[in-house]
């Protein structure tokens, strides 16, 4: 019986090592065949080209690792304001799907239906084209300025780009975050409303000390895979021209010749950036789950 | 079919395939779209058309492989596609073994880098542009050229950077930049669709010589002789007056008049110079017959009755004050 | 106080809603020009197939959408229901039979292949290799021999840490170079397994939710009637597991649908791809809005249905409903 | 003696068209203990759940504490009645995530807007009465079923109601657990609080009702002193009833 | 009279240190009906589990049916105890995709490789035996839970064993319902199957036990018949416990 197991085992990674050594094989072959070659010495070259939206001073003289770095930035800043946003607006249509005015009701939930349906690119491209650049330029206040040259907020100015993926993302996955704090909701035992209400507590109370506190352990998890899409999701900024960290991998990628090199790039970045959010969440789950489970 | 390099050409399997890989844009007005009945249409796919004719005898062997910019080279290099007329600039670093490692074709049209703005906006050269922002297609020579101009006159700028052209259009007639670059030709295209063409200028300004080429992986010696001779003859074509109504009518009195010996040699009356190509002796009857002369391809997508039309200028023949002429086929 | 913010957030609503639909329809009487979508619907629908051979995806697809209706809204009982399940599993090779030709059709390769057509097939193709492999992936997951687990594990975690994008440029231009020197893959083939690769590894989570979902006393049960752990897998635990897990596999096979228009940046003329090549027609320059409304359409319209098939599934897998 | 609750042909439906209450006409003395019993479906939980509006009427006038409850109420009075009434559920619904003492205090502090020192102190004592002084800091997860139980007890007594509600409070526990709680409600019982409770515990309604009260597919079918009922019930479908419940 | 199981100072220990079975010995002849009694967590579940290997031994010698099930024991034989000995669950466990035709027949056809319709007509006719012939093609989440207990003991005999186990088949069910099933179970004893049951159900042991056996802490108290053990237990535990019962 152990032989066995041990026999299986060996053999799956047997296979899988054969298959691995064999595309790197070919890889190589490849890489000898066509000229590529493998290096990483062309990240230290002047990049050559100029980026329309830098955190940090950029120029096209600096090099393509510091361009690289500032498209990381750029994706940091649209995927971090898109979090809280899409979760602000996620919750509050969550919410709105079990509030008591029918009309609010139903919009959310038109909400959810029409988003969750249509491809995020596409979303994207007519948030960008259609209602961005066809916006004309107002001033509501003296605080906020729309114009499609960018949009000027309390002193902030932002770029129509970065507020288009901004919007894209938000409203797309806002939606499901609608969805999942819905289902967390539902998700507490009925019991629960009832024992709140036979004890004369609220709607309102009730919802917030009872029902949220017990509902988050559902959506946490399925949170952090909405908010993870979200980040994976912000690449598809190079569809309306925002320099993302994929846009800035993309133009070095067409200028270098350097395809594999500068798809681990991008594949390292990612997974450094996911250890991040999923980090960052598994700490707030641990603190929420700590304070709900302290009986286990 | 599999090919090893060492052993055969790309042109040998594209033969034994009977059919041919081009590599196209796809979203370029005149070179190469999709027309309503499903066909890739265009200057760089009649290319296309006219090289699958000389390859495999029949110009409608083709298939299109629509590319990103970012792509094209990978897709040449992997082998995804045999040949690549897309609207590709031929530049030293495309060129060089130390580079790309291609081997581009002789020039199929001769474009170079402009700039248009709305005619309202004032601007009439470069410097008026000066910290505006610019509508532009991301990973193309034509993004060097701009940050290239731009940097030599000291003057700092805004790139708004898209993926490909029609969504440069796009941003530009929406108004998020001053101006959009491209190559002058594509400006030219993209305004004779505009509701209204005479309000946009397109400057005096060539930030760049933009000379388009077809081509082939490097170190592939027939499969790139035989790209170049295609277009050579047709180029060579034109400056005969052979065209596609009058192919067959000047093949017959070639092959009754011995006296012609280069026109023969030519249309591969007498054998010989589609041999050392590894093509059929009378491919150029072959592809006249499908395309026509560079002459007949040119005014079919951009002369001045078609939807996009742009001035000829350096694109006419070399004996008649243009650059394109051909070398002998002797 | 209550009624008050109530009908405070109605009126609100009423408003904001009223402008929109006004704008709406103003754009859609005065502004529209629907050339670019009436001229090109047959390009929409199955991208540069030869024109004389179009019949075959269009005929395709009208048999889809009438199966469709049929399921949804067609007639509860009688022969047509019984015989539904035949005709839907007839649809897959009818489909791939009427696009690739071959046995006295004429055979079209898959580089003409685009549109609706290309969409639904990149879906359809790459979600019937993506199930089969993530069961396998949630199963290795699960599995008690380490080398097993590991292995399937760090697939799945790499898998689902990487945009999809990236994914799919790998697909598109770096799967060339794993392969030996001379093999080519076509590009149709390449998209589909670069997206059941990447689907797999999500529908693996799934179906592990789904398989946990399965109390471990259904396992003892089968034990106790002497079924062997993979007759107690295969007759009790996994039918069970997957219907649970399948609203969530609905929702992968709907964003799988969806993401397909990914392969539009990649140069894929599938629906988004080839509208972006209409858009670059000198006649249709600048007409954005009008595209992107009728695919929003288009999309809505596919997604929805595909979920509610999924929906029909599910209640038609359902041992409690009081029918059968 | 005043009446406590006093319902007057009462009928509640559901969507399927279920009649769960199909007239149900009925008093409770104030200090009385009234057992309900009757088999599966037969209405109990719903009669009991209108007693504090966790059910709406659909007929019928119910009149709680001098409140009306019926088909016409409000929020308002939905919630006076509720401070005044107390529940007991068959599945505890302890909330999972507060301590036991929590529990208990929350609805003083937030409802009645006690001092959460009175509040805390109120609800020891209590926990000592329900013999459970000892796990107040604990979680509800870490008690055994009937301690939970008496956990939900002392919650619902914690608000000083009226009137108590039972629905089914020892089915969901170990034939072991069932006394403590049971002996919990006896000593409420002997203290005079008024009771409805909905139990199949036999020797239980037998020693501690006042009346028994057995219904059938939402209709009262007999109301009787516990001896009657047990010895010599009128009705032909409560002795079936019995005969089953005894094996 | 043969032994059909033969259990030498069992142990069996779970990782967290509990000793769920410390050292049980005991014999259950062919034809008899043992009940197992005892406090929750006493090992009563564990030890009948032991009976068809679903647990594995940490000491002791076991032998069932002529097949010994100790401690160094191969898959091969759990296998073939497996075929021979039915086991009914507290919580019925059918399988709820499958139809009650389908949940009984699925053993026999795949582990017996019997012909289906020969599976069929000999569910049909256990079936018949409890009572539910007509629920055949229904879904166990259609039948109530008296019902679906009687199917998954008419699945455990499908495969017809020699031994019956049984933990406390009647616990997760409706007062009403429990009888059913112990009359279905009390027909089978009558046609002189081996069973050993755990289970509360006084009533059911003090007519069909041939011998009650009490358990605690893992160990055995006292194993008598049924009439010495309901009146007159001979150990201070099980009386304490029998009283606590009957409250
Ligand atoms: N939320 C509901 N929706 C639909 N029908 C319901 C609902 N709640 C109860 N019913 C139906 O109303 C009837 C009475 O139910 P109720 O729960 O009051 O019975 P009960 O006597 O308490 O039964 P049990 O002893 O099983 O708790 C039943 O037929 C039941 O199916
Ligand atoms: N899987 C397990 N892991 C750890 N401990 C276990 C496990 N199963 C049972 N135990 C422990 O073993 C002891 C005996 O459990 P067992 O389930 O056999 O008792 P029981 O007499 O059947 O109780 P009940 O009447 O509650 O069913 C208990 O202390 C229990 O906590
Ligand atoms: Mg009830
Ligand atoms: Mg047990």
């Amino acid at each position: 019986m152990r032989q066995r197991r041990l026999l299986v085992q060996v053999g799956v990674a047997a296979v899988l090592i054969g298959l691995l050594a064999l595309l790197v094989n070919n890889l190589a072959v490849n890489l000898i065949r066509t000229g590529l070659g493998l290096g990483f010495g062309w990240l230290g070259r002047p990049a050559g080209f100029a980026l329309a939206e830098t955190a940090l001073p950029y120029a096209p003289s600096d090099s393509y690792l510091w361009a690289l770095t500032i498209g990381w930035l750029n994706s940091l800043k649209v995927i971090a304001a898109g979090l809280v946003l899409a979760t602000v607006l996620g919750v509050a249509a969550g919410a709105a799907r079990s509030s008591n005015n029918r009309l609010l009701r139903s919009l959310a939930g038109g909400y959810v239906a029409l988003i969750r349906q249509v491809p995020l690119l596409l979303q994207l491209l007519f948030w960008y084209f259609v209602a961005f650049l066809g916006l004309p330029s107002v001033p509501i206040g003296g605080l906020i300025r729309l114009s499609n040259q960018g949009i000027q907020l309390l002193g902030l100015n932002l770029s129509v780009e970065f507020c288009a993926v901004l919007v894209g993302l938000t409203v797309f996955t806002g939606a499901s975050i609608a969805e999942i704090v819905r289902g967390g909701i539902n998700a507490v035992p009925r019991g629960q409303w009832e024992a709140f209400r036979s004890l004369g507590l609220g709607e309102g109370l009730g919802l917030r000390r009872i029902v949220l506190p017990q509902a988050l352990p559902a959506i946490l998890p399925a949170l952090t895979s909405q908010y993870l899409n979200l980040a994976k999701n912000s690449t598809l900024a190079i569809a309306v021209g925002y320099a993302d960290l994929y846009a800035v991998s993309d133009t070095t990628i067409t200028q270098t010749g350097r395809a594999i090199e500068g798809f681990l790039l991008l594949l390292l970045s990612f997974l450094l950036l996911n250890l991040l959010i999923s980090g960052g969440m598994a700490a707030f789950n641990r603190a929420v789950l700590g304070r709900l489970n302290r009986s286990r | 079919a599999s090919l090893d390099s060492a052993s055969g050409s790309r042109l040998d399997l594209v033969k034994a395939r009977g059919e041919l890989l081009c590599g196209v844009s796809g979203k370029i007005p005149g070179f190469s779209f999709l027309s309503p009945d499903g066909r890739y249409t265009g200057l760089d796919v009649d290319i296309c058309r006219a090289m699958a004719a000389a390859f495999v005898g029949d110009a409608e062997k083709v298939q299109y492989r629509p590319l990103t910019a970012p792509e094209r080279f990978t897709a040449l290099r992997s082998g995804e596609i045999d040949l690549l007329s897309r609207n590709t600039t031929h530049t030293l670093s495309r060129d060089a073994v130390g580079g790309n490692g291609l081997r581009f074709g002789p020039v199929v049209f001769h474009d170079g880098q402009g700039l248009m703005v709305n005619a309202t906006s004032g601007v009439r050269a470069l410097a008026d542009l000066s910290g505006k922002s610019i509508c532009v297609g991301s990973g193309t020579t034509t993004e060097q050229n701009l940050n290239d101009a731009f940097a030599s006159q000291g003057l700092p700028y805004t790139p708004i950077k898209y993926q490909d052209l029609n969504q440069v259009v796009g941003g530009y007639l929406q108004g998020r930049c001053e101006a959009m670059t491209s190559d002058r030709s594509q400006l030219a295209a993209a305004r004779s669709g505009f509701s209204d063409p005479q309000a946009h200028l397109i400057l005096d300004d060539r930030i760049s010589k933009e000379p388009l080429s077809p081509a082939v992986v490097g170190g592939d010696q027939p499969m790139g002789d035989a790209m170049t001779w295609v277009v050579n003859a047709l180029i060579e074509a034109e400056e005969r007056g052979i065209t596609q109504v009058n192919v067959d009518a000047v093949m017959k009195q070639a092959a009754a008049d011995p006296s012609q010996t280069a026109l023969r040699r030519f249309l591969g009356v007498d054998p010989g110079l589609g041999h050392k190509l590894g093509l059929a002796d009378d491919f150029v009857v072959q592809m006249i017959r499908a395309t026509g002369n560079y002459g007949e391809i040119y005014n079919r997508h951009l002369g001045p009755d078609s939807a996009v039309a742009i001035p000829r200028g350096a694109n006419r023949l070399g004996g008649e004050g243009g650059l394109m002429i051909s070398p002998p086929f002797t | 106080m209550n009624r008050w913010l109530d009908r405070g957030i109605t009126l609100l609503l009423l408003a904001l809603l009223g402008w929109a639909g006004w704008s709406m329809l103003h754009w859609l009487l005065l502004g529209a020009d629907w050339s670019v979508v009436t001229t090109n619907l047959p390009l929409y629908a199955v991208g540069s197939f030869p024109a004389d051979q179009r019949w075959r995806p269009l005929l395709w697809m009208a048999a889809l959408i009438t199966l469709t209706l049929l399921t949804l809204v067609g007639p509860k009982h009688g022969w047509l229901r019984r015989w539904l399940p035949l005709f839907w599993i007839v649809m897959a090779p009818l489909g791939l039979w009427f696009l690739a030709g071959g046995l006295g059709l004429l055979p079209v390769g898959t580089r003409s292949w685009g549109g609706l057509t290309l969409t639904l097939l990149l879906t359809g193709g790459s979600g019937a290799l993506a199930l089969p492999l993530g069961i396998l992936l949630a199963l290795g997951r699960r599995s008690d021999l380490p080398v097993l687990r590991w292995s399937s594990a760090a697939y799945i975690e790499l898998m689902r840490a990487v945009p999809l994008i990236a994914v799919l440029f790998f697909g598109q231009l770096l799967i060339p170079l794993f392969l030996p020197p001379g093999l080519e893959i076509n590009r149709v083939l390449r998209a589909l397994v670069a997206f059941a690769l990447f689907a797999a590894a999500y529908i693996a989570e799934d179906v592990r939710g789904g398989l946990q979902a399965i109390p471990p006393t259904q396992r003892e049960a089968a034990a106790v009637l002497g079924l062997s752990p993979r007759q107690s897998l295969q007759l009790v635990v996994l039918p069970q597991a997957l219907r649970v897990a399948l609203p969530s596999l609905t929702n992968q096979a709907v964003g799988l649908l969806q993401n397909t228009s990914l392969m539009a940046i990649l140069g894929l003329v599938e629906l988004l791809g080839i509208s972006r090549s209409l858009l670059a027609n000198p006649a249709f320059i600048g007409r954005y809005l009008e595209v992107y409304l009728w695919l929003a359409a288009v999309y809505w319209l596919a997604c929805t249905a595909m979920a509610l098939l999924a929906r029909h599934l599910e209640v038609q897998l359902d041992p409690a409903r009081s029918a059968s | 003696m005043t009446v406590a609750i006093r319902a007057t042909d009462l009928v509640k439906s559901y969507s399927q068209g279920v009649r769960a209450l199909d007239g149900v006409t009925l008093e409770v003395n104030s200090g009385e203990v009234l057992v309900v019993m009757g088999p599966s479906g037969s209405g109990k939980s719903t009669l009991i759940r209108t007693f504090n509006g966790l059910e709406t009427l659909d007929g019928g006038a119910l009149d709680v504490l001098g409140v009306s409850l019926d088909a016409t109420h409000g929020e308002r009075q939905v919630l006076a009645i509720r401070k005044r009434v107390g529940m007991v559920f068959q599945q505890f619904n302890l909330f999972p995530h507060l301590s036991i003492l929590d529990n208990i205090t929350l609805a003083p502090i937030k409802v009645q807007q006690r001092a959460k020192a009175s509040a805390e102190q109120r609800a020891m004592e209590l926990l000592d009465q329900m013999g459970i002084r000892e796990q107040a800091y604990k979680y509800p997860a870490q008690l055994s079923g009937g301690q939970q139980q008496r956990v939900a007890i002392a919650r619902a007594l914690a608000l000083d109601p009226e009137v108590m509600l039972f629905d089914e409070p020892t089915s969901a526990l170990d034939p072991e657990r069932v006394k403590e709680v049971l002996d919990a409600m006896r000593q409420l019982a002997k203290g005079g609080m008024t009771m409805v409770v909905v139990t199949h515990e036999l020797s239980f309604a037998r020693e501690v009702a006042d009346r028994v009260m057995f219904m059938d597919r939402g209709q009262v079918v007999e109301t009787s002193d516990p001896e009657t009922f047990f010895s010599n019930a009128r009705e032909e479908r409560s002795r079936r009833f019995l005969n089953q419940m005894q094996h």
